[in-house]
């Protein structure tokens, strides 16, 4: 039970005699985390799934996320579904950059995780996540609703332990964190620069 | 629908000094093509969108193909004298055949209904001489698949309207889908390797003699 | 002693104000001293689907826009004066009726001016 | 601004004259590619004279993926699944188209069996792709998502049969050369039967709501005209062709797999405008509901691959073919070159939603903005098919 947590115990206790008992933090992430509202943003056949979803019969309503926003000022949430390809990859980060700041990305799919499929080509960058902080990825090609679904609920379990004090408290709230990254700029034979160092560190990889 | 011979025959008639030759397509496919010369190639085309007979109002497709310098092997007859008396023998020689880069059209007619008339174009060569004059003018369904060659192959179409790159970005420099085309080394992170991608990876991961001190490990 | 009539209206206004108010003060008071501001170039540069914007905004609109919105000027203040006529339309005489005949037919007759102007056309 | 930008800036606008001042300026402005209506990332610099739009630029290359190049890398058997994401409404008429070509490139014999599956998985591939095409044009036009839901709930049964058959809801990778890769046992066809039957009443319904409406008649009637003979220079294809009244399907022309054995009547349009594309869909799902029926009442057990054709080490004969199908957004074709060996040489997709575009610009002269989208949105593209 971490500091500032509310012992279950006492709490389920309480609750017996008819008093509820929360925290400002609890509070705080209980309403952002049910009413994520998604940045209206597809690339590719990933974007199809994701509209099966918001459609009737996989209904992402009932996680509160239904509401696709066009424009990147009332979104909290950047689904990257589809190919990421170099010429798309500027505009990408620079949404990612106008989205209000309490903002979080789901990489949907294998292309927008590392290129995918289409991997060996000239126009496809190896992965979103090479420029901008990544919170959730899901593998498939495209992933079922219900995989879009769990990453939703994924997310969400993630908003909800974000601490808003404390040394290691939400990105948004701490002002060393960047909320904004350099958007590459389009050079003669590839993107300047191929990826974004601070954010983008593979692990060594030893080819025996 | 007429054979190529008759269409290749009216179309030399029609338009003096066009020099058309038909190219054999040797697979079950049995779609022969007409390679025409780059100087009256607008001439041609349009004799066969006017043509009464043959109506080829819609180009349903127009392709860009790079032939790399070929070396191909050919047996030929040669007299040669062999212990002493004369024989013909069959001696194998390399013939080099230099590259050029290929415009392909498919051409059908909307008002015939008939089937796919191929016709071809070839450069000079796969450097400066990549030029072709545009049937753009002639058939303005090749307008935006002229560009995308321009832009993957780089032929450059003299009189087409608007000759901009269509599908890369415009500070980009070379024409990706020629053979001989390397593609930038961004491969530095492959968790999980596999065959031509593997060699990729494994070679940016190679250590470079000469950069391999600059960049701290 | 039963309560002036228009207390509830007070009552029903002051409940209306404080319902959205609240939750943007609670909002304003959290932007305020819990979030830090992190402004920066890209961000607060203009949306225009993701590119950069090109061209200028400040242009110069048509002016037919303007006379559009002109005309809808009027007729709005006219309604506001219509609107005192209306109630009290039961006890007015004749004269005030022919009154307010003369004062819409005014107008009528501007807007069919305008119209046949070309003013109102839209798409051209 | 300092002096020097300010006279700079002065120089470039024209000289004020009375009339300029009453015409107004030119807003450029650009619709990107992350936009709610343009079906994908497609950009269009668009030039406004007020809310008249003057000149319109497509810029493509959003989603470029290189899609011929990696073809050309990848064996015959190994494109197959690529072709399932060029256009990714519609993976069961790619596959056919893909498999099409390289019969016609080895010359390899069908059974009856799978021509029949082909047909049939073809035509409901066109069902669930002209459902959700008006769907999306009605979300574009206002009506935001609840004709979407309609379409996108008949589209889910559609997937479910090709999941139930293929494996996967979009991506279905179904077709080899010389046949199928899965039998359809007789549940499915039932099932498929079922779903077939009680089509036409989604389908009374959907025009019903949408055609007879007002609104919809009075924002696309008269826009977005397409005269015919520029539809055939331009190499318009599939029923925005049909639309100006040209009678051209790949199917009857053609008569490629079994479509000269069913009866099938082809739409065709008067005016060419955004109405008439908006009928040519709704009429072709009839149509296609009729092959169905026919197709699902004439289909007889039997081989479904040409057990002589090789799948594995599969090297087509030295040459070249072109072959082609209607698919839903028109003309789709594979140009194959094979030198002998187990990799194309070149490979080459046409694209019928790329070429559609190339009248974009002529049709939206002069309309509004509000119009654009609602062309855009009945010119039906899809950009993995559009940018390859």
């Amino acid at each position: 039970m971490g500091e500032g947590q509310i012992d279950e115990a006492l709490r389920t206790e309480l609750q017996r005699q008819g008093v509820w008992v929360t925290s400002m933090q609890e509070l705080y992430n209980w309403g952002r985390k049910n009413s994520i509202w998604p940045l209206q943003f597809g690339l590719a056949c990933c974007a199809i799934e994701m509209i099966a979803t918001a459609a009737s019969r996989y209904d992402i309503a009932r996680f509160g996320g239904e509401i696709f926003r066009p424009s990147p000022r009332q979104a909290d949430l950047m689904i990257v579904a589809g190919t990421v390809t170099k010429k798309m990859a500027p505009q990408i980060v620079r949404l990612y950059n106008q989205m209000a700041d309490p903002k979080y990305v789901i990489s949907m799919g294998a292309c927008a995780i590392s290129g995918g499929p289409f991997k060996q080509g000239y126009n496809v960058l190896k992965g979103i996540d090479r420029y901008i902080p990544v919170d959730v990825y899901i593998p498939g090609c495209p992933p079922r609703p219900e995989a879009l679904l769990h990453a939703f609920m994924e997310l969400q379990r993630k908003i909800d332990e974000q601490k808003l004090t404390g040394a290691d408290k939400a990105a948004h709230l701490d002002p060393e964190e960047p909320s904004e990254f350099p958007v590459p700029a389009f050079g003669k034979h590839d993107l300047e620069p191929p990826a974004n160092p601070d954010v983008f560190q593979p692990p060594e990889l030893k080819r025996v | 629908m007429e054979s190529l011979e008759q269409i290749k025959a009216r179309a030399e008639a029609a338009i003096p000094g066009a020099k058309i030759d038909i190219v054999p397509n040797l697979g079950p496919a049995n779609q022969p093509s007409l390679l025409i010369d780059n100087e009256h190639a607008p001439a041609i085309a349009k004799f066969l969108r006017d043509d009464p007979t043959l109506r080829l109002d819609f180009c349903s497709n127009v392709t860009g193909v790079d032939w790399l310098d070929r070396v191909t092997k050919k047996t030929v007859k040669v007299k040669k004298v062999v212990e002493g008396e004369e024989k013909e023998v069959n001696e194998p020689i390399e013939e080099r055949i230099p590259g050029y880069l290929e415009a392909v059209y498919h051409l059908f007619s909307m008002a015939h209904k008939h089937g796919p008339i191929t016709i071809r174009m070839r450069t000079r060569d796969r450097g400066e001489g990549a030029r072709l004059p545009s049937l753009t003018p002639v058939w303005r369904s090749a307008e935006f698949q002229e560009r995308e060659i321009f832009d993957l192959y780089g032929i450059r179409f003299d009189g087409h309207p608007d000759l901009r790159r269509i599908l890369m970005w415009d500070e980009f420099e070379d024409h990706p889908m020629r053979k001989d085309y390397v593609q930038p080394d961004d491969f530095e992170w492959e968790p999980t390797p596999h065959d031509d991608v593997l060699a990729r990876a494994k070679q940016h991961y190679a250590p470079r003699p000469a950069e391999q001190e600059l960049r701290p490990s | 002693m039963n309560p002036n009539p228009y207390l509830f209206i007070v009552i029903f206004i002051a409940v209306a104000l404080a319902f959205p108010l609240i939750p943007l003060a609670l909002a304003w008071v959290w932007r305020r001293f819990f979030q830090p501001p992190k402004p920066g170039a890209e961000k607060n540069a203009i949306y225009e689907c993701g590119v950069e914007s090109i061209g200028e905004a400040h242009i110069q609109f048509r002016s037919q826009y303007y006379l559009y919105a002109i005309i809808f000027l009027i007729f709005d203040v006219e309604t506001v004066f219509l609107v005192p006529f209306a109630v009290a339309f039961t006890g007015l005489p004749v004269g005030a009726f022919i009154a307010i005949l003369i004062f819409l037919f005014l107008l009528v007759e501007g807007l069919v001016w305008a119209w046949g102007k070309g003013c109102l056309q839209w798409a051209r | 601004m300092s002096a020097t930008v300010q006279t700079l800036e002065a120089m470039e606008r024209p000289p004020v004259t009375m009339s300029s001042r009453l015409e107004g300026e030119l807003l450029e402005v650009s619709m990107g590619p992350q936009h709610p209506s343009t079906h994908g990332v497609f950009r269009m610099n668009v030039t406004l004279d007020g809310e008249i739009v003057r000149k319109l630029k497509p810029v493509f290359g959003y989603l470029h993926r290189n899609h011929e190049q990696i073809g050309e890398q990848t064996t015959y058997l190994g494109s197959m699944p690529y072709t399932d994401r060029l256009d990714y409404f519609c993976s069961m008429s790619n596959n056919w188209a893909y498999a099409l070509s390289v019969e016609k490139l080895a010359g390899i014999e069908v059974p009856e069996r799978a021509e029949y599956l082909r047909v049939i998985l073809a035509e409901l591939t066109r069902l669930q792709n002209h459902a959700s095409l008006l769907g999306f044009l009605l979300s574009d036009m206002g009506a935001w998502g609840t004709p979407l839901m309609y379409a996108f709930r008949e589209r889910e049964k559609i997937l479910d049969l090709f999941e139930s058959l293929a494996g996967s809801r979009m991506m279905c990778d179904y077709m080899r050369f010389g046949g199928c890769r899965v039998d359809a046992d007789d549940n499915w066809l039932a099932g498929a039967r079922k779903i077939v039957d009680r089509f036409p009443k989604f389908l009374d319904e959907f025009e019903e709501l949408i055609l007879g409406n007002e609104i919809v008649i009075a924002r696309t009637q008269n826009v977005g005209k397409l005269s015919a003979d520029l539809a055939i220079s331009a190499g318009i294809t599939g029923p925005m062709l049909r639309a100006c009244g040209v009678n051209y399907d790949v199917r009857k022309v053609d008569g490629y797999g079994f479509y000269p054995r069913f009866k099938f009547r082809i739409p065709l349009g008067e005016h060419g405008d955004t109405y008439d594309r908006l009928m040519m869909r709704a009429l072709e799902m009839r149509e296609s509901v009729e092959i169905l029926k026919q197709a699902l009442a004439q289909i007889q057990p039997g081989a479904i691959v040409n057990p002589k054709a090789k799948i594995r080490a599969f090297r087509p004969p030295v040459g070249e073919a072109y072959g082609r199908i209607e698919a839903p957004k028109g003309e789709l074709g594979f140009y194959l070159i094979s030198d002998g060996g187990p990799n194309p040489y070149r490979y080459r997709v046409r694209p019928p939603s790329f070429i559609n575009l190339t009248v974009l610009e002529d049709l939206c002269l002069g309309h509004t903005v509000a119009d654009v989208m609602v062309i855009l949105g009945s010119v039906d593209i899809v950009m993995g098919e559009v940018d390859r």
